[in-house]
């Protein structure tokens, strides 16, 4: 599957890019973050969330092919 | 008064004071509201390790955000009895002592306003997806977490 | 930061907006500051049997009311981690929509000034010998009640 | 003992007068109290509260000579 992931905060910082299409192998959030902590071994280090679709989503929530997004912790206000 | 579409809630720099008080004298042919409350988020100098914060550089998961701003505004018409409701967030550079974050609550009565307001920063504070990278005055940077 | 001397708080007639705006301008200097929150009561044009409420006249017992605003400063800042605190109420007659009432707290956090304002709010309405006479648009009148 | 007296608010539309000087004979706020009420008819009827020398005070309160006023319910903000 085809997906497509943006990158915000520090995790730019890690990534050099704001947004790419990764492919992954499987079907589930948690194939997508092994496939990112491979190409990016700083991740790993790094405290984020995750959303799908632009809601928060857990590792086991099923990959459905739409907007994914890694978020590092909130600072608004 | 409650809308459907997210709106946008984002401004380009640092919100201020004159924005304040045109929104305040807007609401002054509203005559049933009886209270405002008005919470104002101001950057911080803040002292790390001998270096002064100078600014925060805001990003954001901008139609996220919104979405989440919207939900936040739908959940308080939905539990508090409020006349108006308005939020507006800073985007991009705001200096220290300026204003990054202005929530205008507005009801007949004063008790609603005090608790909506808390309520609605508590929210903003903790859903929504808005980045801040403090920037020091020697230009270093570190990322702000919300607590 | 505290003083000994109870200050003046009256102000003859409505608190405007541009007064509004320019003690929140006034506060970008002070940039220990993170949070502000600010109560400003309107006089609602509230209908009772039939007639609408076009203003209040307010009174006081000038002295007392402002040793007892005074009293409240007092205690607010030893209760709460406050930066700044200012109060302004309205004498003589404030229209319907006009803002009577100006209160606004600041702090390095938060937390601290949500708990504050409340805390002012409430003492101001309790302890605070302010009278208003709420004129209706026939000219005739009632006395307001805190409540 | 002379008093002098200040009145405040819906008070004012019974005294017809903000402030005036009133002799009492006893020693405690409610010997006043006493001749407001005889001198004022309608005074009974209206809720107040009484300060001397600016502090809030019950009608056991001794008179200490100093300012006295009738204040009706707040209304400040």
């Amino acid at each position: 599957m085809h997906i497509t992931v943006k990158y915000f905060g520090q995790i730019v910082e890690v990534t050099n890019t704001q947004e790419e299409t990764i492919e992954v192998v499987g079907s589930h959030i948690s194939d997508l973050v092994g496939v990112l902590n491979s190409k990016y071994d700083q991740l790993e280090k790094k405290d984020f969330q995750i959303a799908q679709n632009q809601e928060l989503v857990s590792l086991e929530t099923e990959l459905i092919g739409l907007e994914i997004a890694l978020l590092p912790p909130f600072a608004g206000g | 008064m409650s809308d459907k579409k997210p709106k946008n809630v984002f401004r380009e720099g640092a919100i201020s004071s004159d924005f304040i008080g045109n929104s305040i004298y807007k609401h002054q042919t509203k005559t049933s509201i009886g209270a405002h409350n008005i919470f104002l988020g101001q950057v911080r100098a803040d002292e790390i390790d001998g270096k002064t914060v100078a600014a925060i550089e805001y990003t954001a998961y901008e139609d996220m955000a919104n979405q989440k701003f919207h939900d936040i505004r739908e959940a308080a018409f939905e539990k508090f009895e409020l006349t108006c409701m308005h939020i507006y967030h800073s985007l991009g550079t705001v200096k220290a002592g300026e204003i990054c974050l202005f929530v205008f609550v507005s009801s007949p009565r004063r008790k609603v306003v005090f608790e909506a307001l808390e309520y609605i920063v508590e929210a903003i504070k903790a859903d929504v997806p808005v980045f801040g990278k403090e920037i020091f005055e020697d230009t270093s940077h570190q990322w702000k977490v919300n607590n």
